[in-house]
C-alpha cells in the first residue's frame, strides 16, 4: 500500500470536499476570495494527483484498483465498490481536470460580476468531482451515481444566471432530456443486474462475453440510448444547443468540450467492455451510421444559427460525431483499420476538448466585453480585441481541419480508417462537413471579428488577463497538439487505445490472474499500436486536402452567391423581413447584410431540407421527449435483428 | 414476478406517454417522477425471491427462513432521492419559467429553436 | 392473514392498483388530482415494497413519493396559479 | 407524424419489455450472485444485522457518499434557480435594455396591496392542533429511524425527511411568517455542508487507520443488536440523517419562500 494507489480516491474527493468547505463558510460574504482558491486549489490538487499516476498508468501499463472499505472480492464476486483506473479512464481524466482547472482560473473574472458565487463554485467543484468519479470508477451503478451529481450540477449552472429567460427554459429541457437519459442508464443497469447478479463492470463483461440474451439485448439498446443522450447523438442532441448557448462561458465550455467526453467515454466502455462487441460487423455499421448523420445534422444547423454559442454547440454535436465515427471503425474485425480509427477518436477528444474549450472561452471574452453573443448585432471586434481574434482563428483552423493545426491530423486518421475500412462514402461526407465546419467558422469569424464595429461597441475593451492567459493555454495545447502529433501519440493515445482493446487485463487486474481466462475460452487478441499506420505525414496528401476543402468552400460560396444574383427570391418564406432587400421589398428601412448572413443563399437554395431541420428543432420540449424515445425503440429494433 | 416486471414496465410508459404528449410542464415533471416509480417497481422486484423474509436479523428468525436480495434494495434507496431530487430542481425551473414567460405551457415555452 | 399475505392475490391486486392509478395519472388533464393520483402511485408503491420484503424500501417511499413529492409539486402549483390568476 | 412515432415507439418498447418480463422471470434468483455473499459478511464483518442498512453504509457506502452528494447538488441547484440575479455592472448593450424599461403602473401597486391584505388568514384551529400533536411525533420518530438505522428498517435518509417534515407541518399550521421565524435558511444550509463533510470525515477515517477509504474500522465496538453496534454505520447514519434533514428542510423552506416573495421586496 503505497500512496499511488490511494490516488484516485485522492483526485475524486478533493473537489468534493472543497465544495462543502465552500458551502459551510457560504454564510460569510467577505470570503469570497477564500472561496475562490478553494476551487482552484481543489481542481489543481484532483489535477495533479491524476498526473502523478500518468507514470505507472500511461508509461508502464498498469490498471491501478481500489477497493472502497477494502472489500475485495470474495470468492470471484465483487462485494463492494471498486475504482479502477486504466489508460483510457487515466487519459478522460486527464482531458477533465486539465480544462476544469483552466476554467476554474477563467470563471474567476469572467463570473465577478453575479451573486451568489459561493453556489457557483460549490456546484462547479460538484460537476468536477462528478466527472473525475465517473471515468475513474469501474461499477456500474456509481457511474449512474456520478453521472446523476453531473447532470444535477450541469443543469443548475446552465440555470445559473435566471434573469435571462433563456436559462431556465435551457435548463427545463436540460432536465427533461437529461434525467431521460439517466433513467435509460439506470434502466440498463437494472437489466444486467438481473441477469448477472453483479454490479461490477469487469464482472459483468466476463459474464455476458458473447452471451447475449434478450435481457441484455434490452439493456444494451437502453444504455446506447442514455449515453447517446450524454454524448448528444443525433436524435438526441436537441439538449445541448439550448444549454451552451445559455450557461456561463466557463461553464459551457466544460458543458461541451468536457462533459460530452464523459459521454463518449460511458459509450466506449459500453461497447469495448462491457459488452465486448470487437469485430462485429453489424454493431460497427450502426456506430458507424449514427456518427455520419450525427456529424450531418450538427454542421447542417451549425450553418443557419445566429447566436455565437448555440453555434458553437451544434459544431460540437458534429464534431462528436466524428469521434464515434472514428470509434464506430476502431470496432473492426481488421485489426489494424480498427486500431488506427480508435486513436483517430481518441485523438479528435483531445483535440475537440482543446478547441473547443478555446472557442468557448473567446465567446465568453466577446459576452463580457459586449454583453451579447448575437452575432447579428456584433462586428468588427478584432480592432477592439486583436488577441481574442488570433486565437478564435487558430480555434477557427484547428476545428475546421487545416494543416498544421490539430484538427488536420485527428480528421486525417479518421478519414483514413474509414475508408480503408470500406466506407468511402463515410470518408467523403467526412471531408464535405469540414469543408462546412470551415465554412462555419468563417461565417463566425466575419461576423463577429472583421466587418462593420456597430457604434454601440465602441467603448469594448480586450479582456483581462486572467481569461487572456487561459485562453492562450488553450491556444498553445492546440499547436503543440498539431506540431507533434507524435509524441502525444506514442504516451497518451497508443497507452489509452492498448487499454481498450486489452479486456483480459482490465478483468484480472480486477479479480484473480487467469480469472478472465476463465470465463471465455479464446483470448482476445491484442492489436498491434503503431503510430505509422496513419498516413498524414505525406505531403501530397495534404495538399490534396487542402484543395479538396478549398474547392469545397469556393462552390459552397458560389451557390450562395450565384443565387443571389438571381434575384427570383421566394418572399413567402418566413426568414424574416430582413432579406426583403433583395427583392426590392422596402418594409425594414435599414438592413445591412452582415457576416451572418454569409450562406443565407445556401440556406434559401436548400431551404426544403434545412425547413425539415428547423421543425424537428421545434423547441417543444415533448418533441425531444419523442424524439429520444424513438431512438430508444429503433435502437432495440436493430439489436434484437441482428444479435 | 412477472406481473410486477409487466406493471413496472407499463408504469413506466404511462410516464413516457405523459412526458411525450402533456403540454403542461408540471405534467411533464408528473411523468418523470411516474417513470422513476416504475423503475424503484422494477428494481425491487428484480431481488425478491418468493417465500423470503426481510434482510434484518431479528433474534426470531426461523430456521431454514432466507432473505430476498438486500442489493436492490439498497440501490433502489440511491433511486428514490434522485427522484425526489429531479422533481424539486425541475419544480423550481418550473416556478421561474412561470415568472419570466407567464404560462407553464410547452408549446409556449419554445423561444429556443431552430 | 397470513395466508393471504403468501398468496400472490395482494400482489396482483396492488400492482391493478399501481397500474390503474398511473392510468388516471395520464387521463385526468386538471394538474392537482393528477398530483393526487401520482401521490396515490406513490402510496401504493410503497404497500407493493412492503410486501416485497423491502421495508427500508417501503418507508423511504412514503416518505418521498406520497409526502414530500406532493407537497413540492402542490406549493409549485400554488405559486403558479397564483401568478396565472394575477394575469 | 409525431403522434404516430410516439404510438410506434412506445408500443415497440411495450412489446419488448413484456417479451424481456417472460425472460427475466424465468432468470434465476439474484440472490446467488454478490447478495449472497454480502450478507454473510454482515454480522461478523461490520456489525449491522440490517443488511439493507449494512450495504448502504458499508459495502456500498460510496453509493451513499454520492446519493447524499445528489441531494446536495440538488438543493443547491434548487437555491441557485430560485434567488433573485443581480449582476453588479453592466456592458454596452445592456445599457440601452435598462434604460427602456418602465417603472410599475398604480394599477400593479393597488394589486400588490390588495394582495397582501389577503395575505393574513385567520388560521383554522383543528390543524393547528393536530399540527401540534404531530409535530413532537414525527420528530421523535425520525430521531428514532436515524438512530435505529442499523437495527430495524430506516436510516439516515428516512428519518431525515420526517423530520424535515416538521417544516412542511409548520408551514400548513402557522404559516410563512412562522416559518421564517423559527428556521433560519442560511443557517440550515451550512448545516448541510457541516453534515455532507462529516459524512466525508466518516469514511476517510478509514484511510487514517491504514485501510482504503470507507473502510469500517470501528465495526467491533458493541454488541450486533444493540444500539451503539456496528461501527462507522452508526455514526454514518447520523451524519446522513443530519445531512438529509437539513437539506431538505432548506430546500422546502426555500420552495415555501417563492410563495410570498413578492410581498417581501
Amino acid at each position: 500500500m503505497n500512496y499511488v494507489s490511494s490516488l484516485p480516491i485522492i483526485a475524486i474527493i478533493t473537489p468534493f470536499i472543497g465544495a462543502f468547505l465552500i458551502g459551510a463558510i457560504s454564510s460569510n460574504k467577505k470570503l469570497l476570495p477564500a472561496m475562490k482558491g478553494i476551487a482552484i486549489v481543489s481542481s489543481l490538487v484532483s489535477l495533479v494527483s491524476l498526473l502523478f499516476l500518468t507514470k505507472p498508468i500511461l508509461l508502464e501499463g498498469k490498471v491501478a484498483t481500489y477497493w472502497l472499505g477494502n472489500w475485495m472480492p470474495q470468492e470471484q464476486m465483487a462485494i463492494g465498490i471498486g475504482l479502477e483506473v486504466d489508460s483510457f479512464g487515466l487519459f478522460t481524466g486527464l482531458i477533465i481536470t486539465f480544462s476544469s482547472f483552466l476554467s476554474s482560473i477563467y470563471s474567476v473574472t469572467y463570473m465577478k460580476e453575479d451573486n451568489a458565487l459561493d453556489k457557483y463554485y460549490t456546484l462547479f467543484l460538484l460537476l468536477l468531482g462528478s466527472m473525475i468519479g465517473f471515468v475513474l470508477t469501474g461499477d456500474l451503478f456509481n457511474m449512474y451515481v456520478m453521472l446523476e451529481i453531473m447532470t444535477f450540477a450541469a443543469i443548475s449552472l446552465t440555470a445559473f444566471r435566471n434573469n435571462i429567460y433563456k436559462s431556465l427554459e435551457a435548463g427545463f429541457k436540460y432536465i427533461v432530456i437529461g434525467s431521460l437519459g439517466s433513467t435509460l442508464i439506470l434502466l440498463g443497469t437494472v437489466l444486467i443486474y438481473a441477469q448477472t447478479a453483479t454490479l461490477n463492470m469487469a464482472q459483468i463483461s466476463a459474464l455476458i462475453h458473447n452471451n447475449y440474451t434478450p435481457v441484455t439485448i434490452l439493456a444494451l439498446a437502453f444504455m446506447m440510448a442514455g449515453y447517446g443522450v450524454k454524448a448528444f447523438l443525433v436524435p438526441c442532441h436537441t439538449w445541448p444547443p439550448d444549454a451552451h448557448m445559455s450557461a456561463p462561458s466557463s461553464v459551457s465550455m466544460l458543458l461541451s468540450g468536457v462533459m460530452s467526453k464523459t459521454g463518449i467515454y460511458g459509450f466506449v466502455r459500453l461497447l469495448y467492455m462491457i459488452f465486448f462487441s470487437v469485430g462485429m460487423a453489424k454493431m460497427e455499421l450502426l456506430i458507424i451510421l449514427w456518427g455520419t448523420l450525427t456529424m450531418i445534422v450538427g454542421a447542417s444547423m451549425a450553418i443557419i444559427q445566429t447566436d455565437f454559442k448555440r453555434l458553437l454547440a451544434f459544431s460540437s454535436v458534429s464534431q462528436i460525431g466524428y469521434i464515434i465515427v472514428a470509434f464506430g471503425v476502431g470496432l473492426s474485425s481488421k485489426s489494424s483499420i480498427g486500431v488506427l480509427g480508435t486513436l483517430g477518436g481518441l485523438y479528435h477528444m483531445i483535440n475537440h476538448a482543446s478547441f473547443k474549450c478555446l472557442l468557448f472561452m473567446c465567446a465568453g471574452a466577446v459576452l463580457h466585453a459586449t454583453g451579447t453573443t448575437d452575432i447579428t448585432k456584433l462586428g468588427g471586434l478584432s480592432k477592439k480585441m486583436p488577441y481574442t481574434t488570433i486565437l478564435f482563428l487558430i480555434a477557427a483552423f484547428s476545428i475546421s481541419g487545416l494543416p498544421p493545426f490539430n484538427g488536420f491530423v485527428s480528421k486525417w486518421m479518421i478519414y483514413q480508417a474509414t475508408y480503408e475500412a470500406g466506407y468511402a462514402p463515410v470518408t467523403i461526407i467526412a471531408l464535405i462537413v469540414s469543408v462546412f465546419t470551415l465554412a462555419y467558422m468563417m461565417k463566425l469569424a466575419q461576423s463577429v471579428f472583421f466587418g462593420e464595429l456597430p457604434k454601440k461597441l465602441e467603448e469594448v475593451k480586450e479582456v483581462p488577463l486572467t481569461m487572456s492567459i487561459t485562453m492562450g493555454v488553450f491556444a498553445l495545447a492546440c499547436l503543440v497538439e498539431g506540431l507533434f502529433p507524435k509524441i502525444i501519440s506514442k504516451y497518451l493515445l497508443e497507452p489509452a487505445a492498448y487499454s481498450i482493446y486489452n479486456l483480459h487485463n482490465y478483468i484480472d487486474v480486477m479479480f484473480t490472474k487467469g480469472f478472465a481466462e476463465k470465463m471465455f475460452k479464446n483470448k482476445i487478441p491484442i492489436p498491434n499500436m503503431t503510430y505509422e499506420m496513419a498516413g498524414y505525414w505525406r505531403p501530397e496528401a495534404w495538399f490534396v486536402l487542402f484543395i479538396v476543402i478549398l474547392i469545397g468552400f469556393i462552390i459552397g460560396v458560389g451557390i450562395s452567391l450565384n443565387f443571389v444574383k438571381k434575384n427570383n427570391i421566394d418572399t413567402t418564406c418566413n426568414f424574416g423581413d430582413k432579406y426583403g432587400v433583395f427583392t426590392g421589398g422596402e418594409k425594414e428601412e435599414f438592413a445591412p447584410i452582415a457576416g451572418g448572413d454569409l450562406f443565407w443563399g445556401l440556406r434559401h437554395n436548400l431551404k426544403g431540407y434545412f425547413g425539415f431541420l428547423e421543425k424537428a428543432h421545434s423547441g417543444v420540449v415533448n418533441d425531444y421527449v419523442t424524439w429520444v424515445i424513438s431512438c430508444t425503440a429503433v435502437l432495440s429494433i436493430y439489436l434484437f435483428a441482428v444479435l | 414476478m412477472l406481473i410486477n416486471y409487466i406493471g413496472a414496465f407499463i408504469v413506466m410508459i404511462l410516464g413516457l406517454y405523459i412526458m411525450m404528449s402533456k403540454k403542461n410542464l408540471i405534467k411533464i415533471v408528473i411523468g418523470m417522477s411516474l417513470v422513476d416509480s416504475g423503475l424503484n417497481l422494477l428494481l425491487v422486484s428484480v431481488g425478491f425471491r418468493p417465500g423470503g423474509t426481510a434482510p434484518i436479523f431479528i433474534t426470531d428468525l426461523k430456521p431454514g427462513a432466507f432473505f430476498v436480495d438486500p442489493v436492490p434494495q439498497a440501490l433502489t434507496l440511491t433511486s428514490i432521492v434522485i427522484g425526489a431530487c429531479v422533481s424539486a430542481l425541475a419544480l423550481s425551473l418550473i416556478i421561474k419559467i412561470q415568472e419570466k414567460y407567464g404560462t407553464i405551457d410547452a408549446d409556449k415555452v419554445r423561444r429556443l429553436r431552430g | 392473514m397470513s395466508a393471504l399475505f403468501n398468496t400472490n392475490f395482494l400482489n396482483t391486486l396492488i400492482i391493478i392498483g399501481i397500474v390503474v392509478s398511473a392510468i388516471f395519472t395520464v387521463i385526468i388533464d386538471d394538474i392537482l388530482p393528477c398530483v393526487i393520483a401520482s401521490s396515490v402511485v406513490g402510496t401504493f408503491i410503497a404497500l407493493e415494497f412492503l410486501l416485497l420484503r423491502a421495508p427500508d424500501v417501503a418507508i423511504a417511499e412514503g416518505a418521498v413519493g406520497a409526502i414530500l413529492t406532493p407537497f413540492i409539486f402542490v406549493i409549485t402549483l400554488k405559486k403558479v396559479n397564483e401568478k396565472e390568476g394575477k394575469g | 407524424m409525431k403522434k404516430f412515432l410516439a404510438w410506434f415507439s412506445l408500443s415497440i418498447l411495450l412489446a419488448f419489455s413484456v417479451y424481456v418480463s417472460f425472460v427475466m422471470a424465468a432468470l434465476p434468483s439474484t440472490y446467488n450472485g454478490i447478495s449472497n455473499i454480502i450478507v454473510k459478511n454482515t454480522i461478523e464483518r461490520t456489525g449491522a444485522i440490517n443488511a439493507v442498512t449494512a450495504i448502504v453504509f458499508d459495502f456500498r457506502g460510496y453509493d451513499t457518499l454520492g446519493e447524499s452528494f445528489v441531494l446536495f447538488t440538488a438543493v443547491s441547484g434548487s437555491a441557485v434557480i430560485l434567488r433573485n440575479y443581480k449582476k453588479n455592472s453592466v456592458t454596452p448593450l445592456e445599457k440601452d435594455l435598462k434604460n427602456s424599461q418602465k417603472n410599475k403602473s398604480n394599477l400593479e401597486i393597488i394589486k400588490e396591496i390588495d394582495k397582501k391584505r389577503d395575505s393574513i388568514i385567520e388560521r383554522d384551529s383543528i390543524i393547528v392542533s393536530t399540527a401540534n400533536l404531530v409535530l413532537p411525533i414525527s420528530l421523535s420518530l425520525g430521531a428514532y429511524v436515524i438512530l435505529h438505522g442499523h437495527l430495524s428498517p430506516g436510516g439516515g435518509f428516512q428519518g431525515g425527511v420526517l423530520i424535515a417534515g416538521a417544516v412542511a407541518i409548520v408551514f400548513l399550521a402557522y404559516g410563512m411568517d412562522r416559518v421564517s421565524k423559527v428556521f433560519n435558511a442560511e443557517r440550515i444550509k451550512v448545516y448541510e455542508s457541516v453534515g455532507a463533510l462529516s459524512f466525508l470525515l466518516l469514511g476517510t477515517l478509514g484511510v487514517v487507520y491504514g485501510y482504503n477509504f470507507f473502510k469500517n474500522v470501528i465495526y467491533n465496538q458493541g454488541k450486533p443488536g444493540m444500539l451503539y453496534s456496528s461501527g462507522t454505520i452508526f455514526w454514518m447514519n447520523f451524519a446522513v440523517g443530519y445531512k438529509v434533514l437539513a437539506g431538505i428542510g432548506f430546500l422546502l423552506i426555500t420552495m415555501i419562500g417563492t410563495l410570498n416573495a413578492e410581498e417581501k421586496e
